[in-house]
């Protein structure tokens, strides 16, 4: 009886054990098989982002773009699509892209247009909150009859690196509550903000986060990281 | 002397909008029987796009786009058309800058060389204004001495 | 149906009429140049975003409406750029911002 | 319709000449240009209303459109000349 017992009982030790190893063995690869994609996507990333700044489009490409870009606002504009009136268009779209046609896409990063355009048409909603708020911020400062305002200067540094995310960093700071962009020097913005509360608010950097994100810049690649991280822990977790 | 500006948020913008100021201005030009617009007009949009241009990028990469003889060409050009048209007219028999005799030469109705003759007197204009807008900017914005004749100063100081 | 959009283009260029209000009122105002500008910039872009959007609507669905929007998207790039620009060359300039407790200028 | 959008245009004349005192008594040249540009964008909503007082939005736009792009262009330029007058 105790025999029986005993036996059953070290049956059950050794499937446990057996079930045990099987689980750690899937967890290592799984974690090995995770990094080694990691490591390989992200110096992939790395590689395509230093090569995309030094790689430009030629010169044949940019005015094709630029192009049909022009031509499109022409006939937007023109609104007459007879024979006569478009090819017009065509020859003025043909001069303007010849005149500058490395001006429209001077330093284009690499990444895939079509997702930051997305990125970018969703951001659009959130300024609009923004502006909309900064204008009743002016609108309550203006006609308060205290005027609670005390202006100071602020300057922080950004992590961006491209002169459009730059610029679309710059004119939000401008048409968000309370702060407008002096200047740029150096990735080093210099803010002007009408009180303590919305320098603070500012310095959160949510803002920069959002613009990072829009532009594929910076933290992106520390955020696909975090998500892939987060798969072993779940595998990790589930394993437990 | 103006160099190239070093903020970048107005490099960018101007960088963005140049084309489409420059494809507006021509549009004003070719819709000038249709629109308020005209020669003068759009003469005007495309020598503030060129100061524009000037402003933010700087002397060197205007020059590299459309260099002084190109200019001073254009100018020339411009009221050659506008006088050719002219004459063309008043040896075919009508008066000066009368567009319905252009039909003999263009084997057209009276009417639709009307509108061609108009458009090719616009685009002379156009090129002329625009010319000479963007010569007095730049020589304004120069003081008349260009980095060349500096040059060329320095080169003959140091030779004799 | 016609009486909601011309309600509903009427309310938009009262908001921008409101909006030039307050920034005019901002202008006015404020103790110095620096945020006097806080005023224009973000005052005036959004009060003429409005006018227009009051004036597509009153417009329909045209060409017309189509140019109404092309200056909006352009007013939406150039008024803070140029804020941006008179700011700089301001404090370039030498211009010292107003702390509190000074004189208005 | 029409009555409104007159009284519109004289509300923004009438914020014009507001704007007009920042420009004559304005301490120093940065306050005059800031508050010319003002004017800018008023008047570019006047020439619209313009417009739509005479039935001929479709000229008038092309104005209006006009003026936004000088103004933009004249507070960049004054920008620069005054950054380089140090």
């Amino acid at each position: 009886m105790e025999v029986t017992i005993f036996i059953h009982a070290a049956d059950d030790a050794f499937r446990i054990l057996e079930k045990a190893k099987a689980r750690a063995v899937g967890l290592l690869d799984t974690a090995t098989n995770l990094t080694s994609e990691t490591r390989w996507m992200r110096e992939k990333k790395i590689q395509a982002i230093l090569k995309g700044a030094q790689e430009t489009k030629s010169g044949f490409q940019n005015f094709v773009a630029t192009f049909v870009m022009l031509m499109v606002f022409w006939a937007l504009l023109s609104g007459k699509f007879d024979t006569f009136h478009l090819s017009l268009g065509v020859i003025c779209s043909l001069i303007v892209a010849y005149l500058s046609h490395d001006l429209l896409f001077a330093n284009v990063r690499v990444g895939d247009g079509r997702l930051i355009a997305q990125r970018f048409l969703r951001y659009i909603p959130w300024l609009m909150r923004e502006i909309v708020t900064a204008n009743f911020h002016v609108a309550y400062l203006a006609l308060s009859p205290k005027m609670p305002i005390d202006p100071q200067i602020i300057t922080f540094r950004t992590k961006l690196e491209s002169d459009i995310s730059w610029v679309t960093l710059a004119n939000s700071i401008t048409l968000t509550p309370g702060t407008i962009t002096i200047d740029i020097e150096d990735r080093e913005f210099m803010i002007h903000a009408l009180d303590r509360k919305v320098a603070d608010d500012l310095d959160t950097g949510e803002m920069e986060d959002r613009v990072a994100h829009i532009f594929m810049e910076a933290d992106h690649i520390y955020i696909q990281d975090v998500l892939d991280v987060s798969r072993i822990f779940a595998e990790l977790k589930r394993g437990m | 002397m103006i160099v190239s500006s070093d903020d970048i948020i107005i490099k960018t913008i101007a960088r963005i909008f140049v084309p489409f100021i420059q494809l507006y201005a021509l549009y004003v030009i070719m819709h000038g029987h249709y629109s308020p617009g005209g020669g003068f007009q759009g003469g005007v949009i495309l020598g503030a796009s060129m100061a524009l241009l000037l402003i933010t990028h700087g002397y060197d990469e205007v020059k590299r786009r459309l260099p002084e003889g190109v200019v001073m060409l254009l100018g020339s050009v411009g009221v050659l058309i506008y006088a050719g048209i002219g004459l063309t007219c008043l040896l075919l028999g009508g008066n000066y800058l009368d567009y319905s005799q252009l039909s003999v030469i263009l084997h057209v109705d009276p009417a639709h060389a009307r509108s061609l003759g108009i458009l090719g007197v616009e685009l002379g204009v156009g090129f002329t204004v625009m010319a000479v807008m963007y010569s007095i900017f730049f020589d304004i914005s120069t003081g008349g001495i260009l980095p060349e004749d500096q040059k060329q100063e320095e080169k003959l100081e140091s030779e004799g | 149906m016609a009486y909601i959009v011309e309600a509903l283009s009427i309310v938009c260029i009262l908001g921008g009429l409101f909006f030039f209000m307050t920034a005019t009122i901002g202008l006015l105002r404020f103790p110095d140049f620096f945020t006097r500008l806080h005023a224009t910039g973000k005052g005036d872009t959004l009060a003429v975003f409005l006018c227009l959007l009051g004036f597509a609507i009153h417009e329909g669905l045209s060409l017309t409406a189509l140019k109404i929007l092309f200056i909006a998207v352009f007013m939406f790039l150039a008024q803070p750029t140029a804020t941006h620009a008179i700011s700089r060359a301001g404090i370039r300039h030498g211009l010292k911002p107003w702390v509190k407790g000074e004189e208005r200028q | 319709m029409n009555e409104f959008f007159i009284a519109a245009g004289l509300a923004l004349c009438l914020l014009v000449f507001l704007v007009l005192y920042r420009v004559i008594f304005g301490p120093g040249v940065f306050n005059r240009i800031a508050a010319s540009s003002a004017i800018g964008t008023k008047t570019l909503i006047i020439l619209l209303i313009l417009g739509y007082v005479y039935n001929r939005v479709d000229m008038f736009i092309d104005i209006s459109m006009v003026y936004a792009l000088l103004n933009f262009i004249g507070c960049i330029a004054a920008a620069k000349y005054l950054e380089m007058e140090r």
